[in-house]
């Protein structure tokens, strides 16, 4: 496939209709409104429907129906309009129903600015709806990943039967980088839903779908198969990037856009002869926290950057469990940081550690 | 006119005693059976079946759907 | 190398932008392209930033640039301190009647865009008049890979346009040289 | 030899409801039950239970089902049609799940035209929360959160949502009805079958509002409870067809 | 004052009217109606205004607007509902308004069912809503200290202008037990609001309440002022109990119900001779790090039990950072554990360690 | 000598406004300005601004302001006179903030009688956002989101707000006005004045409807986009007053 | 001491825990009273939960309980099986026409409590009558307290009926001690 | 009836020159600026004066309120 140039958002959009998703229900918001759009131009084009939606609390639950029906299905929204999909998320993962989320994060709380952060990164791994349920989410670094990513959520959603999230940025979700996209999916060739899903009770048992029982102890059960299915993406669907890790004394840890960032960072690092690398997680959950862990028998000192106040670094923490150190630096409010001012801030961390 | 016969089955046990079909039948066929269902309700009992016109009444009204109605031919 | 393109919206600067960066991206380098986005574009004036480089681009947002193009006057004004050292400022020369504040350690361009692309017979390639000059004093990328790019990006009814948009390439090309 | 006449329609799951003694939603529940039967679509209809006392609502109806986040099923629904338009859908809504928390779903779905059912059983109270003010209590009523009545000024009047909605362009059908009598449920049976229809026949939206008693939240027994409601919800919410683009059977 | 029976929700109601709230917006949901329904007969008494909202989506806006007015106010809900304030909880925090917020948690994930359950944990401490913020988070154990945080937890509002979770479940919120209520605060000796409050411009400048700015650097400023206030609060507020823990070889740690239920597994076990203690934070945060910390130094074994897959679990294994074990036990949807089965749980972990 | 006619009101902060050259959002602030400044209230006013292009408003005016999010502006606003019923409070919306998302609140609002005043610009557009459909988006209109034109089927109907809530009966004063001509431009500062006055006099809710041009993404330059309103929005969206309950003014 | 009272709605079986809560923290008892709750309640079933000892109450929620209090058939149905050996289950004999199923190792106490209350007249009493009987049999708290706790607890117009509980809760106790 | 003799100012560097107070103007009092403002905007400029009624149909329809009416009296 020839390369061709996208916005973060619109490759997000193509690639979802190439993994054989044909219904999108959104609503604007900035910054990712391009994508609804995208898709309102080109779905019509493959017999797909696009909904623009009276909001966000409304999306959700139509994502709630389509995915009933065993339909692949998205939407897109940023940092406020995913607070109020929360409930709907968790009603979403506790009857197991597939969908892929898209949040382009932009600055926070509140209403915020809309400029590129990762101030949501909590709510898309821990907190966000009530009751114990998990996402699987990825974080892509680049345009290109995004697409791969995009795909990769659909698939995931189907086999784990849970909602996915794409944790963006608005920088990713603006910016345009050249691109390959995958070959179309064959619709035949998609997951087979009709164990599970609302098709019409004909010739069979009604398909029930529900994140509700009165009875505890049957929610219970419903709990702990929701633990049990969290276990195994624990187990099969870690993923992670090390760059130049092999020998580093320093490891900057990092995640999306930050991540490509940080990446100039240890290059400009190596040339001073510094031995950094780069740590980043592509699922922020299920977090790489083994292989982190195992990194730390090496490393001297970590290095956490984000766009917020330190959220994936409790994650790091845990994954290294007190053994060596982890310095933080951060920007926030939509401030994206500068490969130079994280040399710097990483320079003075060592200096002093020294 | 032939007076048209009907009879009316009552499922006693899914019955909660609302009464309903007893204010809806025209012909008085209903009423309140002494004892309790395991529910603990007083079923509707049909007591005077012979009067019954099979108008279906008590079916449309009743909000548990215990009874069935039958036109005797 | 980082440019910024700016102006009103309806200058196609963005247009400006995209080319610049498909064509980058023809040549194998790597490329980003991001816009200003949001209620920044209300009032009418738009911008984004090109960067084209061999490495990795790690942020495609930019606090310096080596090329600022100013399509008019709100524009110069917010860009003109983005400049690095040499770097090259690009202005509309129809639309922007005054001087910039920075003049010093940097060169400047000023064409007529507008005039050149109404000669051409449609105002709206006065944006790939600037492309040309810009391609044409930074040599970013060759004139054929902009050729190439257009094609790409102007298809379906815009394909019409590719002859004249070429055309005004050129012809900022040739201003730039003469300068 | 016996005829039968009348007995629990296929479209029921025979499962006992879980409602109170003389609870309306019984009584609505087995009319669309029927009207279901009757279209013969029962194998590609989808219900979708609200939150509510019919949250057991898809343990009730013999046919694929799920519940709604509380007042979200217009939008659940909308999901399901826009992905299956060859399927049926309808939600069963009380007044809480959609006069108050869902009030934005309803009058888009409606204005959109989606091309669903909607019942809606208005009984001027919360019933499963434990007879809390609903938008549609009536002003002076008692209720656990208008222990000294309803007022008009604190609390707002009670909501007219066939009132509102008819102004809703995608409405092909819509009516208010109530089954106090054997005739009421007749005709509040016609009605359902008309918002079935309207769907069926591809012409727009359709809902039916079936104002119901609430024993035990009001505090009455069924049949002063049904009393009540002709009395005093009558006059506060009259009867009629607002809108019905489906015209007359054949 | 005299000790009193009473339901943990209406205790919490009647304790924020002594502590000077006279404005509740409430939307009603099991297990907590029970709380607005005493709002709504008690306000009016006291020339309060109880009113009951269309949605918690309304509900949280409409604190948002009290709060701005410089007023104590409060709404309770319970998970589902809770999870709908997220947007508005994110710009309560941002834009510094003081307002409490009690979610009686029940079962989850989904519409879950109506027990008590501790499965909004995380949403309450870390995610939640969009962006970087946090809500003092205070978990009562007994109805008594229901009353006695309530109280408190209006007094932190207005010190440190954040809103506050008070994180009880249904359990708590329903059961009776006897208390003891605080006098009646003096409404004119309620902390003063004029420097920021919406009052009205009477010769003064505008008071403008936001949590936006359209400039990442300004709304970065806005962000670290929060960050500050943060850290402050938990240099000053974190609160936890300790109980029997100064010659425990195991600690459990639990918070809220379980830990009520905790103290009881304490007593059995040290019946039997085992020297068992317990470590229940107040404040589920601030989240009391630094003693746990201190705990661990002479401690064998951590057994944490919660009401859900293991949330708090995070914040122990941060606070302990891997120096020592931490075993779990935990009971979900609904199921509240029986200080049998914990005990029994213990002993088998003991076992298994000894 | 030069006697002054008129000027900036006081009730303006005098910040440049961040709208594109044209829009009407302007001219309705300067009348809300305008009538506060006859009510003399600015200093018991509070503003409640929306989340759309006007998300700056409590910037223009004068007066103690905040930001509501997106669609809450008639919560925030009932929050804040509840808690301080001495005060007036307005909010200020878009049609995707009042029509869209926030469609419940305000029909609560409104059905609650809520003693506060919304003032209603409908440019039948998203124009913070960039020009996707609202809600009010005419049949056909081609907007970012739809790309071939709005279709009934696909995409729903024009919401008519007024038609809605002309039913809910906690309202006061109701009025769809424009602002294309001065005349237009007297009659909508003297609805302004009423649905104030429905407020200050504490009868009930009010609210004006103002349609009004989007020229950035109309795609219009300001006056062919005046001409475009009159000939395509009025046809739909007919002007008038809905509910007067504040009589005339002395 | 843990207790579970059930019945219809409406046969005051909430009260009936509240009171005897309420008379054990006269005693200077810990005690906790827990509610059945939500759609549990429809259908017209209620059941409150009260635990009264000497140690702090860890759960207020039992599976297990000493006394078993059922005023109609579907709660001695539901609830005889949380019965401990030797527990007491009362049964309200006006409205309960059938055996328990578990009727070993236990103590079976009958009362006609809605008789008892009618000739007292007004049946809405025959819940104190029953609490009597419980109080009689089980000697958790002395007559006294429970007296107070009614003092406590019915106020305003309900106090008036006052005189009438006692009366009733006299009854219950006469009644077990006869049996 | 003598004319009445008005008089305006206009705010130009405010002025976005969207020419509406230039439509409105009965008297074509106003016409656009042909200089530019420091927004890049040509601002709307009163260049008939003379011809001014004081009828503030300018003021009325200015979205930005840039325009201020007097009357010389
Ligand atoms: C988000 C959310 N808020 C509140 C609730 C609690 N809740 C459940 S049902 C209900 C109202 C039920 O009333 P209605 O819709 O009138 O139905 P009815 O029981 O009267 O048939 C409420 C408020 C909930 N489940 N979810
Ligand atoms: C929860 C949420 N969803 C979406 C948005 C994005 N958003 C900002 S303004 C807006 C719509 C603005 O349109 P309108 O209300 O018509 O105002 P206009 O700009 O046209 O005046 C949207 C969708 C948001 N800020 N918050
Ligand atoms: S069918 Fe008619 S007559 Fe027969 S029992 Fe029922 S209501 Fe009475
Ligand atoms: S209507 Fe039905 S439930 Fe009610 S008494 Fe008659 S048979 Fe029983
Ligand atoms: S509470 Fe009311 S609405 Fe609910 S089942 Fe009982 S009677 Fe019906
Ligand atoms: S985008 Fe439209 S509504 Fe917004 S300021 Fe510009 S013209 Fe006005
Ligand atoms: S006041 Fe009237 S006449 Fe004078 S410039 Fe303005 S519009 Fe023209
Ligand atoms: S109406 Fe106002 S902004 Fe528009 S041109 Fe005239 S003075 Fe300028
Ligand atoms: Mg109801
Ligand atoms: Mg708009």
């Amino acid at each position: 496939m020839e390369k061709v140039m996208v916005k973060g958002t619109e490759a997000i959009g193509e690639a979802a209709i190439r993994a054989g998703c044909r219904h999108f229900f959104g609503y604007p918001i900035t910054p990712q409104s391009e994508l609804p759009e995208y898709m309102s131009k080109r779905l019509p084009e493959v017999d797909g429907v696009f909904l623009q939606t009276e909001s966000e609390v409304a999306t959700v639950n139509m994502l709630y129906g389509a995915a009933c029906t065993g339909t692949r299905v998205m939407t897109s929204t940023s940092s406020p309009g995913f607070s109020l999909m929360m409930e709907g998320v968790s009603y979403m993962a506790c009857a197991q129903l597939p969908a892929v989320f898209v949040n382009v994060v932009r600055g926070g709380p509140g209403l915020g600015d809309i400029q590129p952060a990762q101030g949501d990164y909590w709510q898309a791994t821990k907190g966000g709806g009530h009751g114990d349920y998990k996402l699987i989410v990825l974080a892509p670094a680049t345009v290109q990943e995004a697409v791969d990513l995009t795909v990769l959520a659909f698939d995931l959603a189907d086999k784990y039967r849970t909602p996915t999230l794409i944790l963006a940025d608005g920088l990713l979700g603006q910016m345009m980088e050249p691109v390959e996209f995958p070959e179309f999916r064959d619709l035949s060739t998609l997951p087979d839903h009709s164990s599970w899903a609302m098709t019409g009770a004909k010739g069979r048992k009604p398909h029930i779908i529900t994140s509700f029982d009165i009875d505890p102890y049957i929610l219970e059960k419903m709990n702990l198969e929701l633990v049990k299915k969290y276990r195994e993406i624990e187990k099969n669907e870690v993923r992670w990037e090390e760059f130049k890790t092999e020998d580093a004394d320093i490891v900057i840890t990092a995640f999306g856009t930050v991540a490509r960032i940080a990446k100039s960072v240890v290059e400009m690092a190596r040339k001073d002869g510094l031995k950094v690398g780069l740590f980043r997680p592509i699922t922020v959950w299920p977090f790489p926290y083994e292989p982190l862990k195992k990194l730390a028998e090496k490393v001297d000192l970590f290095f956490d950057v984000e766009m917020n106040m330190g959220q994936m670094l409790e994650d790091v923490k845990l994954a290294i469990g007190g053994e060596k150190p982890v310095a933080f630096y951060s920007r926030m409010g939509g401030v994206v940081p500068t490969p130079n001012e994280i040399y710097e801030a990483l320079k003075k961390e060592f200096g002093r550690r020294e | 006119m032939p007076k048209v016969k009907g009879y009316i089955e009552i499922d006693q046990e899914r019955c909660k005693g609302c009464g309903l079909c007893i204010k809806a039948c025209p012909t008085k066929v209903i009423d309140f059976s002494e004892s309790f269902n395991s529910k603990g309700y007083h079923p509707a009992e049909a007591k005077y079946l012979d009067r019954c016109i099979a108008c279906g009444f008590c079916y449309r009204m009743c909000p548990d759907v215990c009874i069935t109605v039958y036109r005797e031919e | 190398m980082r440019f910024i393109f700016a102006g009103f919206g309806g200058q196609g600067v963005m247009l400006m932008g995209q080319i610049l960066a498909y064509a980058g991206m023809i040549e194998g380098k790597n490329v980003t392209w991001m816009p200003s986005y949001g209620p920044e574009m209300r009032g009418g004036t738009a911008n984004c930033t090109v960067v084209v480089s061999d490495e990795p681009v790690a942020s495609p947002v930019v606090d310096k640039a080596e090329t600022v193009v100013a399509m008019n006057i709100p524009s110069m004004i917010k860009f003109q301190n983005f400049l690095v050292e040499n770097g090259y400022f690009f202005l509309n020369k129809s639309v922007i009647d005054r001087e910039p504040d920075k003049k010093e350690d940097i060169k400047i361009y000023k064409i007529e865009c507008n005039e050149i692309a109404d000669k051409l017979g449609n105002l709206k390639v006065a944006n790939m008049v600037m492309l040309g000059a810009v391609i044409g004093a930074t040599k970013i990328v060759s004139k054929e890979s902009v050729f190439k790019a257009l094609e790409k990006k102007l298809t379906g009814k815009k394909a019409e346009l590719i002859e004249l948009n070429k055309k005004a390439i050129e012809e900022g090309m040739k201003k730039v040289s003469e300068q | 030899m016996k005829k039968l006449l009348y007995k629990m329609p296929e479209s029921l799951s025979g499962k006992e409801f879980t409602y109170c003694p003389g609870c309306h939603h019984g009584i609505v529940h087995r009319l669309i039950a029927e009207v279901i039967d009757e279209l013969g679509i029962r194998e590609k209809t989808l219900v979708v239970a609200p939150i509510g006392c019919s949250v057991f609502a898809y343990q009730f109806f013999n046919m694929d089902g799920t519940i709604a986040a509380h007042g979200r099923a217009p939008a659940v629904a909308t999901g399901m049609k826009r992905a299956r338009p060859d399927l049926y859908v309808f939600t069963y809504q009380g007044d809480g799940d959609l006069a108050a928390i869902g009030t934005a779903e309803i009058m888009h779905a409606a204005n959109r035209g989606e091309k669903v059912t909607t019942i809606f059983i208005n009984n001027a109270i919360y019933g499963m929360t434990g007879g809390q003010m609903a938008p549609t209590t009536l002003l002076g009523m008692k209720t656990t959160t208008t222990p000294y009545g309803r007022d008009a000024q604190k609390d707002g009047y009670p909501m007219h949502m066939c009132e509102f909605l008819k102004e809703a362009k995608g409405v092909a059908y819509l009516a208010r009805t109530k089954v106090t009598t054997p005739q009421d449920v007749e005709k509040t049976k016609k009605a359902i079958k008309k918002a079935f229809l309207a769907q069926v026949k591809g012409i727009g939206f359709g809902l039916v509002e079936v104002l119901s008693t609430c024993p035990t939240n009001w505090g009455m027994d069924p049949i002063s409870a049904m009393k009540w409601l002709e009395e005093n919800m009558i006059p506060e919410y009259p009867l009629g067809v607002f809108i019905d683009k489906v015209g007359d059977e054949k």
